[in-house]
C-alpha cells in the first residue's frame, strides 16, 4: 500500500508504514495523556480523604521516591542514548544502552513493589480509603505500564539480535522509545503531584 | 538534526542534565524551602512541566522533518494537555463548588469555607 | 455459585429468549454446517482485513443491535401505556432501560456509524484500505465481543439495572451486588478499546492516506466528519476506559473511590461519567452530519454549500464538546456560577450547529432536488432535529432545566436528536452506500415506506413526550398516574409506527437481495466523490490506479475529464496485507477473560489475560508482510467489473 | 409523488402549529401552572425562552419548506433556476452565526440573574425567615425533619403558604432528587453533603413531589405529598403532631432507613439528634447497618410492598 519509500533519513522513517505507525503512536500518546489526566483528576479531588487511614505525609520516604525518580530519568536518558546509537547504525550500542535502560527500569519497579509491601505494613491498602485507593491506581497503573514497557522490550531486544536494524526493527525500537521517555514525563507529574505536595501539605 | 548522526549526543546531555537539576530544585523547594503552601504548588508543577517539555522536545524528537509527520504528533500532544488540564481543574471546579465536601452540622457555611475545610479536611 | 443463579430463572419471557436464541444458534450452526460454509465464514469473514467487509460486519451487527434495542423500547412503551397489566415489573423495567440505552448508544449507533466509516472513508480518500487493517480487524472484534458479552446478561447472571448513566453509589457493589453491574462494565471497556483504536486509526489513515494532490480542504465532508469524530474519540474514550477501571476496581476488589464509605465520592463517577458521555453524543452525531451533507449535496445536483464553513463548525462542536459537560448534572448543587459558565458553554453550541442547518438548506437553494430515499432521510432529518436542538438549548438554560431534567422532556429531547440525527443518518447512509456494498440498490419504493413509517412514528411517539415531561412525568419509572396515560398511548402507537418502519426496513433488504436488478456501474446515483469511480462490487484493493485529485467532489472533475481509476497503462503491482485470524482469537480470548471478570473468577481472567498477552507477543514476532497483487490479475478483475 | 410531497408539507405545516394548541392549553401542565414563587420564575423563563425557539423553529421550516417545494426535480422544471455553482456566501455566514449568536446572548441574560434568585429565598417573602426543613431520602422514603418544631414526617410535608422554605437536603444512601413541579425545580440529595433548595406556595393546596433521579427498585414509588396551608393550619397540624405523635428513636428510625417502602409516619422528635446525613461523618451511616439489607436482592411485588404510601 505504500507508495513513498525513502532512500534517506533515519530507517524508521522511510517506509510509509513505518511514518504511519510512528505517527499512530503519537496520537495514542496523547490518549495516554488523557487517560493519565484522567486519574490525576481522581486523585486530586480525592486528594484529603483519608478516612481513618495514614495521611501521605506520615508515610512518604523523600529518600526511596528520590531515588525511584532518578532511576527512570537516568533510564529515559539511557533509552535517549540507545536511538541515538540506532540511528548511528550501531545495533550493538542499540542493544547495550537498551539493556542498561531495561534494567534501571526493573530497579524502579523494585523499589516500587518495595514502597507498595511497605506501606501494606504501614496499615494502607487498595481499600483503606478514597484516597488510598486513588492513590495505588495511580502509581499502580504507571507502573504496570513499566512493567509492559519492559516486557515489550525484552521481545524487541530478541527481534534485534536476529534481524539486525531494518525499518520495521528500527521503527519498533523508535516507538518504544518514545513509550518509555512518555512513562518518565507522567512519572514526573506523579514525583511533584503525588510525593511533594503530598509531602509538603 | 545534528545530534543524531555526530558521535556525542549533546542535546541528550543537556537535557538529562537539566531534567536532574529541575528535579532537585523541585525537591529543594518542596522540602527545603519554606515559601508558602501555595506558592511551593505553583512553583514545582512549573517545573515539572519544564521538564516535560524537555522530555517531548530533547529526547523524544517530537518534531523531525524526517518524519514526514509534520506538525501532528505536536498538535496531537497539545491537545492531550489541553484536555489534561480540562480534566484536572474542571473535576476539581465542578466538584468542590456549591455543596463542597466537608459539609458541617452548620448548614450555612459559604463554599468558600467549605472549601478550606476541605483541603484542610482533619476535623473528619 | 449454583447453577440456577448463574442462569437468570423465572421468568417467562426470559426463558422465552433462551430458548429462542438457542434455536437461532442451533439453526445457524445448522445451516452453516449444511452448506458447507465453516471454511467460508472463516476465511471470508472472520479472518479478513479488508476494510469494506469489516464495514459490513459493523452494519450488520448494528441491525441485530437496533433490533435488540428496538425490542427493549416496544416493551418499555407497552409496559407504559398499559400500567396495569405488569407486563414488566420495577425490576425487569430497570433491566430494559438500562440496556436499552446502552445498547442502542454504544452498540448500535456507534458501530453502525463506524462501520459506514471504514466502507466510506478509505473509498473517499482513494486508498486502499485504512493505515492498520490488523488494528481495524481487532477493534471491530472487540466491539463484537463486547456486545456479546453485555447482550448474554440477559440470560446468564442477570443484567445491569442501574441506567446507561449507572449512577453510582447506586451502581456501587454495596446496592447493585451480583454479576449485572459487572456486565456493563466489561462490556464497555470491551468495546471501548476498539473504539478508541479506531479512532487513531482514522486520524492515521485520513492525515496520510489520501490521494496524490487531495488537500485538507478538499477532502469530502463524510471523511472530515470522521477525521474530528476520530479526535473525539482520542481524548474521550480514555475517560470513559478509566472511569470504568475504577468502578470495576470498587465493585471487585474493594477500593472506595465512588462509595459511600471510606470517604469515597460517589459524585466523582457522574463526573468522569460526562466527560465522557456529552462528548460521546457528538460522536455520534458528528458523522451523521457528514453522512446528509454527502446526500444533500448529491441528490441537490449541487456542491454543498459553505463547505469551510461546514468543516469549521464541526471543529468548533468538537472544541465546545468538552466544555459542557456539567449541564448534565445542573442539579447537583455546584452554585450559580458554575451552573451559568456550563449553561453558556452549552448553548453556545446551538450557533455552529445553526451554520450547519442554514448550510444544507443553502445547498437546497437553487438545486434540482432529487427525492430518493436517502435524500428524504436527510429531509426528515433537517426539521426533526432543530426540534430536538433547540429543546436542547432549553435544557441547556439551567435555570429551567432544575424543572426539565430527569422528566420526559429530556427523554423527548434525546430522542429527537439521536434518532433524527443519529438513526435517520445510519439508515440513509446504508440506503445511500447500499449499491457500493452489495451490488443492488434498495427497492425505491418500499424503502418510501418504510420511511414515513419510522419518520411519523417517530413525531407521533417523541413529540407527545415533551408535554408529559412538562406535566411532571419523570423518567424511569414503570408505572404512571392516570393524567399521564393519554399521552403515553399515542407515544406508543409511535413506537410500533417505528417498529413497522424498521420491520419493512429489513423486509427490504430481503426483497431487493431477491428482485432488485444488479447495479451495472459503480456510479449509482451520479455521485460526486470518489468511492462512486470504483467499481461495483469494490474489488478488494480498491483502485488499480489511484487518481490524482485536483479539487473539491474529485470524481465530478474526473468525470468531467473522461477519466477513471483504472488506467490501463499506468498499472502498479499493489501490496496488499494479508488475512488473519490473530484478532478475532485475541478478542475471543479477551472475551473469556471479561467474563471471568463479570463473575469474580480471578482464575479464569487472569488466564485470559495472560492469552492476550502471548497472543501479542506472537503478533510482535509476526513479520507477515502481505502480498503484491500481480498486474495480470488487477486487469482480469477491473475489466469483469467494468464489464470491458 | 406529488401526493407525497402534500402529505409531507401538511405534517410539517402541523408541527408548529400543535406546539402553539398545546402551548395555549399549557395551563394543564403542572410545571407551567405555577403554584408558587419559584415555580413562577422557571415558567417564566421557560415561555421567554420558547418564544425563541419557536421563532427559530418557524424560520428554518419556512425556509426549509420553501426549498424544498420549489427546488424539486420535478418533471419540466428543467434547468430553471438550476445553479449548481453556487457553492456559499460569506455575508449569509456571518448573518446566521452572529442572529443565533445574539439569541444566545438574550437567553443568558434571565437565565444567570435566575440562577442566582434561585440560590436564595424569594424575594415576595423576604421579611419573614424561611421554614428550615431537612429533606433526607433514603431508598426509597423521605424523612422531613422539622427542628424547630422538632417534628418528623415520613413522606409527606406540611408546608405554610407565603413563606419560604428551606430545604437543607442529603440522602443517607444513593443520590436522589427533590421534585415538586407545582412548586419549583428539583436538586440532588447526596450522602455526605448537604444540598439546599428554596421553594415557596403560594395557593393552599395539595401539590406532588417525588424524587425524580433513579435508584432503584422501588423508585417509582417514592413519592410524597404536599399540604400546603395557611400558617394557622399550619400550626395546627403542628401542634396536634408535637401532641399525639409518638418520639423517634434511634432503633425505630434504623429500622426506617433499610430499604424498602414506608406509609406517611409522624414523629415528634427528629433523627437530627443522632445522625446528619449531611456530613461527611455520617455519610456512611445507613450504608454500615444495612449493607446486608441491599445484598439481599428485594423482590417487590411489582414496586409495592404491603400497603403502599397512598391513604
Ligand atoms: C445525538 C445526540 C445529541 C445531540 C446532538 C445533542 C445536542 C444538544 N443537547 Fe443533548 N442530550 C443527548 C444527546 C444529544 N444532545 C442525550 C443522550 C442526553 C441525555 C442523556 C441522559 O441523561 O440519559 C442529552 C441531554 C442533554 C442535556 C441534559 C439535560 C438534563 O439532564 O437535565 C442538555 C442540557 O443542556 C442537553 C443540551 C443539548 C444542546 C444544547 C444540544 C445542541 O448541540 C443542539 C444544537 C442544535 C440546535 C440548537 C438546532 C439548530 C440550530 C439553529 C437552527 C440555530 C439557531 C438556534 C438557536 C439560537 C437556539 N442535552
Ligand atoms: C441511539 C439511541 C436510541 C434510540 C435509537 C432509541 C430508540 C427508541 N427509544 Fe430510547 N433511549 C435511549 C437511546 C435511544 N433510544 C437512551 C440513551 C435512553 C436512556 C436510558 C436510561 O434511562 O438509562 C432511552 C430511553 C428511552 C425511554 C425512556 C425510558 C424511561 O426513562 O423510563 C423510552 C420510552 O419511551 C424510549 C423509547 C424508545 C423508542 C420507542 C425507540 C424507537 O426508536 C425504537 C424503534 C426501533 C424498533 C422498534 C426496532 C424494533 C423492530 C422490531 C422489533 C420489528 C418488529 C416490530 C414490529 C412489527 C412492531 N427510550
Ligand atoms: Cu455531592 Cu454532588
Ligand atoms: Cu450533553
Amino acid at each position: 500500500m505504500s507508495a513513498h519509500e525513502l532512500k534517506s533519513g533515519p530507517l524508521e522513517y522511510r517506509s510509509s508504514q513505518g511514518r504511519m505507525n510512528i505517527l499512530g503512536f503519537w496520537i495514542f500518546l496523547a490518549a495516554e495523556i488523557v487517560l493519565f489526566s484522567t486519574l490525576f483528576a481522581t486523585y486530586a479531588v480525592l486528594f484529603g480523604r483519608t478516612a481513618n487511614a495514614p495521611t501521605p505525609g506520615e508515610l512518604f520516604e523523600p529518600s526511596t521516591v528520590l531515588v525511584m525518580t532518578f532511576l527512570l530519568l537516568i533510564s529515559s536518558f539511557t533509552c535517549g542514548i540507545a536511538v541515538h546509537e540506532m540511528r548511528r547504525g550501531s545495533v550493538k550500542g542499540l542493544i547495550t544502552w537498551l539493556i542498561i535502560t531495561l534494567v534501571l527500569g526493573l530497579g524502579f519497579l523494585g523499589f516500587e513493589i518495595y514502597e507498595f509491601i511497605h506501606y501494606t505494613h504501614e496499615g494502607v491498602t487498595l481499600q483503606s480509603s478514597a484516597y488510598w485507593s486513588s492513590f495505588f491506581i495511580l502509581t499502580g497503573t504507571h507502573g504496570l505500564h513499566v512493567t509492559l514497557g519492559i516486557g515489550w522490550a525484552i521481545l524487541l531486544l530478541i527481534q534485534l539480535a536476529k534481524r539486525g536494524l531494518t525499518p520495521v526493527t528500527s521503527r519498533k525500537v523508535f516507538i518504544i522509545s518514545l513509550y518509555w521517555h512518555f512513562l518518565d514525563v507522567i512519572w514526573i507529574f506523579i514525583f511533584t503531584s503525588v510525593y511533594l505536595i503530598g509531602m509538603v501539605v | 538534526m545534528a545530534g543524531h548522526t555526530g558521535r556525542f549526543p549533546v542535546k541528550h546531555v543537556i537535557g538529562f542534565i537539566l531534567s536532574i537539576a529541575l528535579t532537585l530544585l523541585a525537591l529543594w523547594a518542596a522540602l527545603g524551602s519554606d515559601l508558602p503552601t501555595v506558592w511551593i504548588i505553583v512553583s514545582i508543577m512549573a517545573l515539572a512541566i519544564i521538564q516535560a517539555g524537555i522530555q517531548l522536545f530533547m529526547f523524544m524528537h517530537m518534531i523531525e522533518s524526517e518524519s514526514h509527520n509534520g506538525h501532528v504528533p505536536w498538535n496531537m500532544i497539545f491537545h492531550g494537555l489541553v484536555l489534561a488540564a480540562i480534566v484536572v481543574a474542571g473535576s476539581l471546579f465542578t466538584m468542590y463548588s456549591g455543596h463542597g465536601s466537608g459539609g458541617d452540622h452548620d448548614g450555612d457555611m459559604k463554599h468558600e469555607q467549605q472549601q478550606e475545610q476541605h483541603e484542610g479536611h482533619t476535623e473528619h | 455459585m449454583q447453577l440456577d443463579e448463574f442462569f437468570v430463572t423465572g421468568e417467562p419471557l426470559i426463558y422465552g429468549a433462551m430458548v429462542s436464541i438457542a434455536l437461532v444458534t442451533a439453526a445457524i450452526i445448522f445451516i452453516l454446517t449444511y452448506f458447507k460454509k465453516w471454511g467460508w465464514l472463516w476465511r471470508e469473514w472472520l479472518t479478513t482485513v479488508d476494510h469494506k467487509k469489516i464495514g459490513i460486519m459493523y452494519i450488520i451487527s448494528a441491525l441485530a443491535m437496533l433490533f435488540r434495542g428496538g425490542m427493549d423500547a416496544l416493551m418499555m412503551r407497552i409496559q407504559l401505556a398499559f400500567p396495569g397489566m405488569n407486563f414488566l415489573n420495577a425490576q425487569h423495567y430497570d433491566e430494559v432501560f438500562t440496556t436499552h440505552g446502552t445498547v442502542m448508544i454504544i452498540f448500535m449507533a456507534m458501530p453502525f456509524l463506524i462501520g459506514l466509516m471504514n466502507i466510506v472513508v478509505p473509498l473517499q480518500i482513494g486508498a486502499r484500505d485504512v493505515a492498520f487493517p490488523y488494528l481495524n480487524a481487532v477493534s471491530f472484534w472487540s466491539f463484537f465481543f463486547g456486545a456479546m458479552l453485555f447482550n448474554i446478561s440477559f440470560v446468564i447472571g442477570g443484567s445491569p439495572d442501574a441506567g446507561w448513566t449507572s449512577y453510582t453509589p447506586l451502581a456501587g457493589a454495596a446496592m447493585s451486588p451480583g454479576p449485572g453491574q459487572n456486565f456493563y462494565l466489561l462490556g464497555l471497556q470491551l468495546s471501548g478499546i476498539g473504539t478508541l483504536a479506531t479512532g487513531i486509526n482514522f486520524m492515521v489513515t485520513i492525515l496520510k492516506m489520501r490521494a496524490p494532490g487531495m488537500k485538507m480542504f478538499q477532502m469530502p465532508i463524510f471523511s472530515w466528519s470522521t477525521l474530528v469524530t476520530s479526535f473525539i474519540i482520542v481524548f474521550a474514550f480514555p475517560i470513559l476506559t478509566v472511569a470504568l477501571a475504577l468502578m470495576t476496581i470498587d465493585r471487585i476488589f474493594g477500593s472506595q473511590f465512588f462509595t459511600l464509605t471510606g470517604e469515597g465520592m460517589p459524585m466523582m463517577w457522574t463526573n468522569l461519567f460526562w466527560m465522557w458521555g456529552h462528548p460521546e453524543v457528538y460522536i455520534v452525531v458528528l458523522p451523521a452530519f457528514g453522512i446528509f451533507s454527502e446526500i444533500i449535496s448529491t441528490f441537490a445536483r449541487k456542491q454543498l454549500f459553505g463547505y469551510k464553513a461546514m468543516v469549521w463548525s464541526m471543529i468548533v462542536i468538537a472544541g465546545l464538546s468538552f466544555l459542557v459537560w456539567v449541564h448534565h448534572f445542573f442539579t447537583m448543587g455546584m452554585g450559580a456560577f458554575v451552573n451559568s459558565v456550563f449553561s453558556i458553554s452549552t448553548m453556545l453550541i446551538a450557533v455552529p450547529t445553526g451554520v450547519k442547518i442554514f448550510n444544507w438548506l443553502g445547498t437546497l437553494y437553487k438545486g434540482r432536488i432529487q427525492l430518493t430515499t436517502p435524500m428524504l432521510w436527510s429531509l426528515a432529518f433537517i426539521p426533526s432535529f432543530v426540534i430536538g436542538g433547540v429543546t436542547g438549548v432549553m435544557l441547556g438554560m439551567a435555570a429551567t432545566d432544575y424543572q426539565y431534567h430527569n422528566s420526559y422532556f429530556l427523554v423527548a429531547h434525546f430522542h429527537y436528536v439521536l434518532i433524527a440525527g443519529t438513526v435517520f443518518a445510519c439508515f440513509a447512509g446504508l440506503v445511500y452506500w447500499y449499491p457500493k456494498m452489495f451490488g443492488h440498490k434498495l427497492n425505491e419504493r418500499i424503502g418510501k415506506w418504510s420511511l414515513w413509517f419510522f419518520v411519523i412514528g417517530f413525531h407521533v411517539c417523541f413529540f407527545p413526550q415533551y408535554f408529559v415531561g412538562l406535566d411532571g412525568m419523570p423518567r424511569r419509572v414503570f408505572t404512571i398516574i392516570p393524567e399521564w396515560m393519554p399521552l403515553n398511548v399515542i407515544s406508543t402507537v409511535g413506537a410500533f409506527g417505528m417498529g413497522m418502519g424498521f420491520a419493512i426496513f429489513v423486509y427490504n433488504i430481503y426483497y431487493s437481495l431477491r428482485y432488485n436488478e444488479r447495479e451495472k456501474s459503480g456510479d449509482s446515483w451520479d455521485g460526486r466523490t470518489l468511492e462512486w469511480a470504483t467499481p461495483t462490487p469494490v474489488p478488494f484493493y480498491n483502485f488499480a490506479t489511484v487518481p490524482h485529485v485536483e479539487g473539491l467532489d474529485a470524481y465530478l472533475i474526473m468525470k468531467e475529464k473522461g477519466q477513471t481509476t483504472f488506467d490501463e497503462a499506468n498499472l502498479k503491482p499493489i501490496h496488499m496485507p494479508s488475512n488473519t485470524g490473530q484478532p478475532f482469537i485475541m478478542m475471543s480470548i479477551m472475551f473469556v477473560a471479561s467474563f471471568g471478570l463479570v463473575f469474580e473468577w480471578l482464575w479464569m481472567a487472569i488466564a485470559g489475560l495472560i492469552g492476550v498477552i502471548v497472543m501479542m507477543a506472537f503478533r510482535s514476532f509476526d513479520y507477515n508482510d502481505g502480498f503484491y497483487v500481480k498486474v495480470d490479475e488487477i486487469k482480469r478483475t477491473e475489466r469483469s467489473a467494468r464489464g470491458l | 409523488m406529488k401526493h407525497r410531497k402534500q402529505h409531507l408539507m401538511k405534517w410539517l405545516s402541523l408541527l408548529p402549529l400543535g406546539l402553539i394548541l398545546f402551548l395555549s392549553g399549557c395551563s394543564e401542565l403542572t410545571v407551567l401552572d405555577p403554584k408558587g414563587p419559584v415555580a413562577q420564575n422557571q415558567k417564566d423563563l421557560i415561555m421567554f425562552s420558547i418564544i425563541f425557539m419557536l421563532l427559530i423553529v418557524i424560520v428554518v421550516f419556512v425556509l426549509f419548506t420553501y426549498m424544498v417545494v420549489k427546488y424539486r426535480d420535478r418533471p419540466g422544471r428543467g434547468n430553471k433556476d438550476y445553479d449548481p455553482s453556487l457553492h456559499g456566501n460569506t455575508r449569509l455566514e456571518i448573518l446566521w452565526t452572529i442572529i443565533p449568536l445574539i439569541i444566545i446572548v438574550i437567553l443568558s441574560v434571565p437565565n444567570v440573574q435566575t440562577l442566582y434568585e434561585l440560590e436564595k429565598p424569594p424575594e415576595s417573602t423576604s421579611n419573614k425567615d424561611p421554614l428550615v426543613i431537612y429533606a433526607t431520602s433514603a431508598d426509597w422514603k423521605w424523612f422531613f425533619s422539622y427542628p424547630e418544631q422538632d417534628i418528623e414526617t415520613v413522606n409527606y410535608l406540611h408546608i405554610p403558604t407565603d413563606r419560604a422554605i428551606e430545604f437543607r437536603m442529603s440522602s443517607a444512601d444513593s443520590m436522589q432528587a427533590l421534585w415538586i413541579p407545582a412548586l419549583g425545580g428539583q436538586k440532588y440529595t447526596m450522602a455526605g453533603m448537604e444540598t439546599k433548595l428554596y421553594l415557596q406556595a403560594d395557593e393552599p393546596g395539595m401539590y406532588k413531589g417525588r424524587n425524580s433521579n433513579f435508584n432503584g427498585e422501588g423508585f417509582t414509588e417514592q413519592t410524597f405529598e404536599v399540604h400546603a396551608e395557611s400558617e394557622e393550619a399550619f400550626s395546627d397540624w403542628v401542634n396536634e403532631s408535637q401532641n399525639e405523635a409518638p418520639d423517634l428513636t434511634q432503633d425505630k428510625y434504623d429500622e426506617l432507613l433499610k430499604p424498602g417502602l414506608l406509609n406517611e409516619m409522624t414523629f415528634s422528635s427528629t433523627h437530627l439528634q443522632w445522625v446528619n446525613h449531611g456530613t461527611m461523618a455520617d455519610k456512611d451511616y445507613a450504608i454500615k447497618r444495612h449493607r446486608e439489607a441491599y445484598k439481599e436482592l428485594l423482590h417487590l411485588e411489582n414496586g409495592k410492598e404491603d400497603g403502599n404510601n397512598e391513604h
